[in-house]
């Protein structure tokens, strides 16, 4: 019997042991590891399209007793975003990373990767306290990995902030032990009730999610720590490792806590969320450094994907609300390849450049077409504009914010929006210049490749193609 | 899906795929890129031909894609968008070739030539969006498309330019956006059908939809240039030569200006725009575009600003009329949208040619140019005869149209309107010929190069505007004959009015 | 469940409440890694001593092993952190040096 | 014999608290390194008596062993460095 | 000087939370949750191949749980040996450590083994038995030992990553050929825990004393190691 759903966490597991075994063949290795673990993983999307919600007992106990896996709608999108990204940055960083950082970078890697898809797929509130703090441990590893002092101390901090976090979800899930005596999501959400209990519990846990999500005012981790990461490293925590949080969260929100939650808890989401967008957008038309506009960037975008709480909470069950998510979870999985790519992206300018302060780039962004073109493609991803995934998705949000008449959600977005223009615009600008015509498209492609895709799959794969998302997300996570 | 359903893809298609290529082709792949470049241009223009004929007929072409529940990418040909589509392709054929000669020896010419077939690409797509949703998206990555192309040059003054140009068109994208999220949000998917969707729709959302309406002015007003939101376009001057074709007649202003046209007779409808005063409000923002754009032309020296000023003057004749009402001014406002492309392309492709060949940038410096070049000196009175309404040139069918349809209406103040810009447009205008037909030349032209075998321009820069310039008289000589501009645009308002 | 019990559960949580705000408290307010550290751990002590008090069933009766299971792993957890955020801490010290 | 329960689990979680308390207070890095030590053996103790034996045998060798040991060694290299001013000062960034 | 922040925000926020947190865990633990999981766990201990309850959830019942657990250790330490190398160690310790030492460590291996075998049964098991381990490796470093009595940096790899590996492997192979991801089949349970518990000790205990030594182990003349 083949499962898909333990493979996709097991198989980086043991691609990390082999690694840690043979460093001298870390990049070979790594990257078969990785191809097996997207492999796995796309097949489990796969199979819940065709197929629906799939489950895997662990151990043969069965719920409340053993461990669950289990893939709906809503993991397997997410899990098929994070295998695609993950799977082009583990190419990029084949490239990218000279033999001593290799060996410590594939281990760390493929356990940051088991972590990503045990998150997508657990079904057990602690289990999902385990994988939260696997990645936290290897993300922050990963971001130290320089050695320099600025990642050093960035991702100490990121660190700590992360077991706060952690500890705070722990601490909630005590208490919905306490109170229910099961630990399956699915057992949780029919036990629960309103109530100070489920109250405090949803508090903590959520609370210590918006923490790793960097949501606004709790961002201030994040910048450093992306932006002194190696690249691959920065594409990887700002697409997925954030990401991840904020799906724990949106989870939580849908299936645990739905009878217990009110419009107060969604606004507060949504004023923070609109404090991250307008914040995040002005710091990074401020930032110098090309890697440090990205990451405020991405604490802006997180903004965009807690705007949707008070949307989805005003918005009577139905298809509009089942288009409303669709369309959040099209933003998080647009802002996963977008921000990937332009993390890559930047990776190769500042490599060619030496540095990575936006104002003297011209010539190494001149020079790096392809490069330039992820960035200019993840840009428009970023900025919202058609044909990309996020243009979709913020449109159907608008209109249903519009519908709703919550218009001032519509003004932070489009504030938003027109800053992100201004900050990607301000890099795009740099590429035209006096300096000399390159001379090829694609100067090196295990590099420049994966971005570019990334790239392409944010601006024309999600925002002309995004109609199967929603065929996917009937599985399970609708209703 | 049938072949009907692919034309209108094919023909967005056969411009945007040679555009990806030419990205991925190496610099020094001259001929390549050359092939790819002509071989898009001319299928475009013979698929075009094919669907002028089908939409004749009364053919029904659509093709239709679900980006998400509710939200459909449509493409659909009517009249109007036909006329719109055939302009921009046949002006793209000619514009293509004078880049290529113009730009010859330039550096980054594959990225160039990239973004100009997408900006196409984009045009092609607004024209043919059968809903406000995909005229949008199309709206926006023409924004996108020629960003690059007015930075191109990589100079500060590109730079400064570029960024305006953005600032603009990024604000005016935004507030188009947010009029139709606004608009699907209160009455469901906007598509485009002749006589408008909002003449049923109930009472109480009057306000808010009026309230709309401006909003998507204002967004569609920032690339039709009406004032005050014209700045961008003086400062977009500082593009090569064939960029400015592009923004003047080729894509962006007319994207503005036909915006305008479709929001008000396919989306409000004319009844509807008329009985709530939105007609006279447009009005009076087209005659103010008109003539403070034609005082501002007055005062330019550089040749280039005074025509970009012109083009904001002119534009608004196309607002102008679809702010009358009735079937005679529309069909004025909407054959102006060939006419004014196909003269002011004209106008911009020559004072290219006496910026490469004599390094003339300023009217002040045109003395005698006539002599030295004529052939880009008679296109050049052709097109600027043709901008002040001189018969038989194009420009005089539009504006006798107008003023028909405005003495129709009853509007006499915009027949006032009509001659004092035409008086000024004379005015900034017939110095010009003068200087260039009836002055000496000066012993030294600022910047001259001589052109190998050729006394005037090469070919592929000289070709161009004579061929506009020929087609501006025709149009306007043959007016009456089948498958001109004037005819479509007839047939065009007859079936907005319904008739 | 009897009194005894009851009482048990609520003083033993209660006091791990207590733990988890000691720890919280200190975390917030102190800067040195070594005290951030050690308030984490305390916090993490306390939400363990929460699960450790209502596994706690009675003195002749056999505990609930589920909160157990979790309490081991979260120490092992706990650890790992703690020696990857000296790590870093050391590290810091080198470079400064 | 549950009154004399009742008193000693009192006791017990009083002990506890006050150690917890101590320790955080404690500014000298090596002093409350040790003391949470000491809290930590405590703490196995109380989970010995909450019927946790794994429990206990677990804190007292990970939660205060090792990472007592841990953070000795931590405690030691911070006590060399104690006249470089950057260290411990509480002005630095707390979250 | 009153900060405000930190002496007036945060006790408060704090007595907010304290509060919220009081009331919620008296409702809970007052509430009807019964006996939440003891007795279903309890009554399939039997069933789990060991008697030992804490050691039925962990390895058996939760053992993906302890999988990850396992990989969070790994990548503690990765982390750790990605900074450097573990420097210079301590000074050599003066005789009196040094005879104690040397009659200790045997002692707290020989306690550690005894540990995993109890464990089945008895309080004990893989991670107080690894964690006897990892003593024993500290007590070494303490007394000077360079390396920490562990392995040159090729064994030591693979000791590290023993625990992810075996329970993965078993986790695999038990769904290719059994009934499922770490189903044990019946009769075979006792002995897959054993064959866990045993690669975890070792890896609980190594990573731990490696974890330690704070980096990477000292250069060693074959592997040409460098910082």
């Amino acid at each position: 019997m083949i499962d898909a759903l333990p493979l996709a966490v097991t198989l980086p597991l043991i691609g990390a042991f082999a690694v840690t075994v043979s460093p001298l063949h870390a990049r070979g290795l790594g990257l078969m590891a990785a191809v097996l673990t997207v492999a796995s993983a796309l097949s489990v999307t796969a199979t819940v399209w065709s197929d629906g919600v799939l489950r895997a007992d662990l151990g043969g106990w069965g719920v409340p007793l053993g461990i669950a896996l289990e893939a709906d709608g809503l993991s397997a999108a997410f899990l098929a975003m994070a295998n695609t990204v993950a799977l082009a940055v583990s190419v990029y960083a084949g490239g990218y990373f000279k033999q001593e950082s290799a060996r410590h970078f594939w281990p760390l890697w493929l356990l940051l990767w088991s972590a990503l898809n045990g998150l997508f797929l657990a079904a057990d509130l602690f289990n999902l306290y385990v994988t939260l703090e696997l990645l936290g441990l290897s993300a922050a590893a990963l971001g130290a990995i320089t050695g320099t002092r600025e990642a050093v101390a960035a991702n100490l901090r990121y660190l700590l902030v992360g077991l706060l976090g952690s500890m705070s979800y722990l601490l909630g899930v005590s208490l919905v032990y306490a109170a229910y005596g099961v630990l399956d999501i699915g057992l949780v959400a029919e036990a629960i009730e309103p109530g100070p209990i489920a109250w405090t519990a949803m508090t903590l846990m959520i609370g210590g999610l918006i923490l790793k999500a960097a949501l606004f005012p709790m961002h201030f981790w994040l910048p450093p720590a992306h932006a002194n990461a190696p690249a691959p490293v920065s594409a990887a925590l700002s697409a997925l490792v954030v990401k991840a949080a904020f799906y724990l969260a949106l989870r939580l929100w849908l299936d645990v806590f739905a009878p217990v939650l009110n419009e107060a808890a969604a606004n507060l989401l949504g004023i923070l969320g609109a404090a991250a967008v307008v914040w995040g957008s002005w710091r990074a038309l401020r930032a110098e450094r090309l890697k440090l506009l990205a990451a405020y960037s991405t604490v802006a975008q997180m903004g965009y994907l807690f705007i949707a709480f008070p949307l989805l909470a005003a918005t009577p069950p139905g298809l509009a609300r089942d288009n409303l998510l669709a369309a959040v979870v099209l933003l998080a999985l647009t802002h996963g390849f977008a921000k990937a790519g332009f993390f890559l992206a930047a990776g190769m300018v500042q490599k060619t450049a030496g540095h990575d302060r936006i104002d003297d780039l011209g010539g190494a962004a001149q020079a790096l077409p392809a490069a330039t073109f992820a960035i200019g493609l993840a840009g428009v991803a970023l900025i919202g504009l058609p044909p990309s995934g996020t243009f979709l998705a913020k449109w159907v949000m608008l209109e249903q914010a519009m519908i709703l008449g919550l218009w001032w959600w519509l003004v932070v977005m489009m504030v938003g929006t027109l800053l992100a223009a201004a900050y990607i615009f301000r890099v795009l600008s740099r590429a035209f210049n006096r300096e000399p015509t390159p001379y090829r498209f694609v100067n090196d492609a295990r590099t420049e490749l994966p971005a570019l895709l990334l790239g392409l799959i944010a601006t024309f794969g999600l925002g002309i193609a995004a109609q199967p998302l929603w065929v996917l997300l009937e599985q399970g996570a609708f209703g | 899906m049938s072949f009907d359903a692919w034309l209108p893809a094919a023909i967005v298609l056969s411009s945007m795929i040679p555009g990806m290529l030419i990205f991925l082709l190496r610099e020094e792949s001259h001929r390549l890129r050359t092939l790819l470049n002509m071989t898009g241009a001319l299928v475009k223009l013979g698929l075009v031909i094919w669907m002028i004929g089908g939409v004749y007929d009364g053919h029904l072409y659509e093709a239709r894609w679900t980006l998400a529940p509710g939200l459909d990418l449509v493409l659909s040909a009517d009249a109007l968008s036909v006329l719109f589509v055939a302009l921009s392709t046949l002006l793209w054929l000619v514009t293509t070739v004078y880049a290529i000669g113009y730009l010859e020896h330039s550096p980054n010419r594959s990225r160039f030539f990239g973004f100009f077939s997408i900006c196409v690409s984009a045009t092609v797509g607004i024209a043919l969006s059968g809903n406000l949703l995909t005229f949008v998206i199309f709206y926006e990555i023409l924004t996108l498309a020629t960003y690059p192309l007015v930075a191109h040059r990589g100079t500060p003054d590109a730079a400064h330019g570029a960024k305006v140009y953005l600032a603009y068109t990024m604000g005016g994208g935004a507030l188009l956006l947010v009029g139709a999220i606004w608009l699907q949000a209160l009455v469901g998917p906007v598509e485009f059908t002749q006589g408008g969707i909002l003449s049923v729709s109930p009472e109480e959302l009057r306000v808010e939809l009026i309230l709309i309406f401006f909003v998507l002015l204002a967004g569609l007003g920032v690339k039709a240039a009406l004032v005050p939101l014209h700045g961008w376009l003086p400062q977009a001057m500082v593009a090569p030569a064939p960029v400015s074709a592009l923004l003047h007649a080729v894509a962006v202003v007319k994207a503005g200006a036909f915006g305008i046209v479709r929001v008000v007779y396919d989306v409000y409808g004319v009844e509807f725009a008329y009985a709530n005063g939105l007609l006279l409000a447009l009005g009076i923002l087209a005659s103010v575009t008109i003539i403070y754009g034609s005082l501002m032309a007055l005062t330019q020296d550089s040749l280039k600003k005074r025509l970009a000023y012109s083009t904001v003057s002119q534009v608004s004749y196309i607002a102008l009329g679809a702010s009358i009402f009735g079937p005679i001014a529309t069909i004025g406002g909407v054959v102006h949208l060939v006419h004014q492309g196909l003269m002011k392309i004209t106008l911009f492709f020559c004072a290219g040619n006496y910026a490469e060949t004599l390094g003339v940038h300023k009217v002040s410096e045109m003395d005698g140019v006539g002599r030295r070049m004529p052939w880009t000196s008679l296109a050049f009175t052709v097109g600027a005869l043709g901008m002040i309404g001189v018969p038989p040139v194009a420009g005089f069918v539009s504006k006798w149209y107008l003023g028909l349809g405005a003495a129709d209406a009853g509007s006499n103040w915009v027949i006032a309107v009509l001659v004092a810009s035409s008086l000024l447009n004379a005015a900034y205008f017939l110095p010009i010929l003068h200087r260039a037909w009836f002055r000496p030349a000066p012993k030294q032209w600022p910047q001259e190069h001589r052109h190998p075998g050729r006394f005037e321009i090469a070919g592929a820069l000289l070709w161009p505007p004579v061929i506009t310039a020929a087609l501006a008289l025709s149009a306007g000589l043959f007016a009456a004959a089948p498958f001109t501009p004037l005819e479509w645009a007839t047939l065009i308002a007859e079936r907005e009015y319904g008739r | 469940m009897t009194d005894q019990v009851l009482y048990a559960q609520l003083l033993y949580g209660g006091s791990g409440i207590i733990l988890v705000l000691l720890g919280l408290w200190s975390f917030l307010v102190h800067a040195a890694l070594l005290r951030k550290l050690i308030a984490i751990n305390l916090m993490g002590a306390g939400v363990f001593h929460i699960l450790v008090a209502i596994a706690y069933r009675g003195i002749d009766t056999p505990p609930d092993p589920v909160p157990h299971a979790l309490v081991l792993t979260g120490i092992v957890v706990a650890v790992s952190a703690t020696a990857l955020a000296l790590a870093f801490g050391k590290r810091l010290d080198q470079v400064d040096d | 014999m549950n009154a004399l329960l009742t008193v000693f689990d009192l006791l017990l979680t009083l002990t506890l608290l006050g150690l917890a308390l101590v320790t955080v207070t404690s500014r000298e890095p090596r002093r409350a390194v040790i003391l949470f030590i000491a809290f930590g053996l405590l703490l196995a103790l109380v989970w010995a008596r909450l019927r946790a034996p794994d429990l206990a045998l677990a804190e007292a060798a990970i939660g205060a062993g090792l990472s007592g040991a841990l953070m000795l060694a931590a405690a030691r290299r911070a006590s060399g460095r104690r006249t470089s001013p950057a260290e411990g000062s509480d002005a630095e960034d707390a979250p | 000087m009153i900060r405000p922040l930190e002496h007036i925000l945060i006790p408060l926020g704090l007595l907010a939370v304290g509060g919220l947190l009081g009331w919620s865990f008296f409702l809970a633990v007052t509430g009807d949750a019964g006996e939440r999981l003891a007795p279903i766990a309890l009554a399939r201990v039997p069933d789990s191949g060991v008697s030992n309850p804490v050691t039925s959830v962990l390895l058996n019942f939760r053992a993906y749980d302890t999988l990850l657990e396992f990989a969070v250790l790994l990548a503690a330490l990765l982390g750790i040996w990605s900074l450097g190398s573990s420097g210079t160690g301590f000074q050599p310790a003066a005789s009196v450590l040094d005879g104690m030492v040397a009659g200790f460590v045997p002692l707290l291996i020989l306690s550690a083994g005894y540990m995993l075998w109890v464990g089945a049964y008895a309080p004990g098991g893989a991670f107080q038995a690894g964690a006897l381990l990892g003593s024993a490796g500290v007590m070494l470093a303490l007394a000077g030992h360079r390396n920490a009595g562990l392995p040159s940096e090729g064994r030591l790899r693979i000791l590290v990553g023993l625990g992810v590996f075996v329970c993965a492997l078993t986790g695999l192979l038990l769904m290719l050929f059994g009934d499922g991801f770490l189903t044990y089949p019946a009769g075979f349970a006792k002995w897959l825990i054993l064959t866990i518990e045993t690669a975890a000790t070792l890896a609980i205990g190594a990573t731990l004393a490696a974890a330690y030594l704070g980096g990477r182990p000292a250069a060693h003349p074959t592997t040409g190691e460098t910082a």
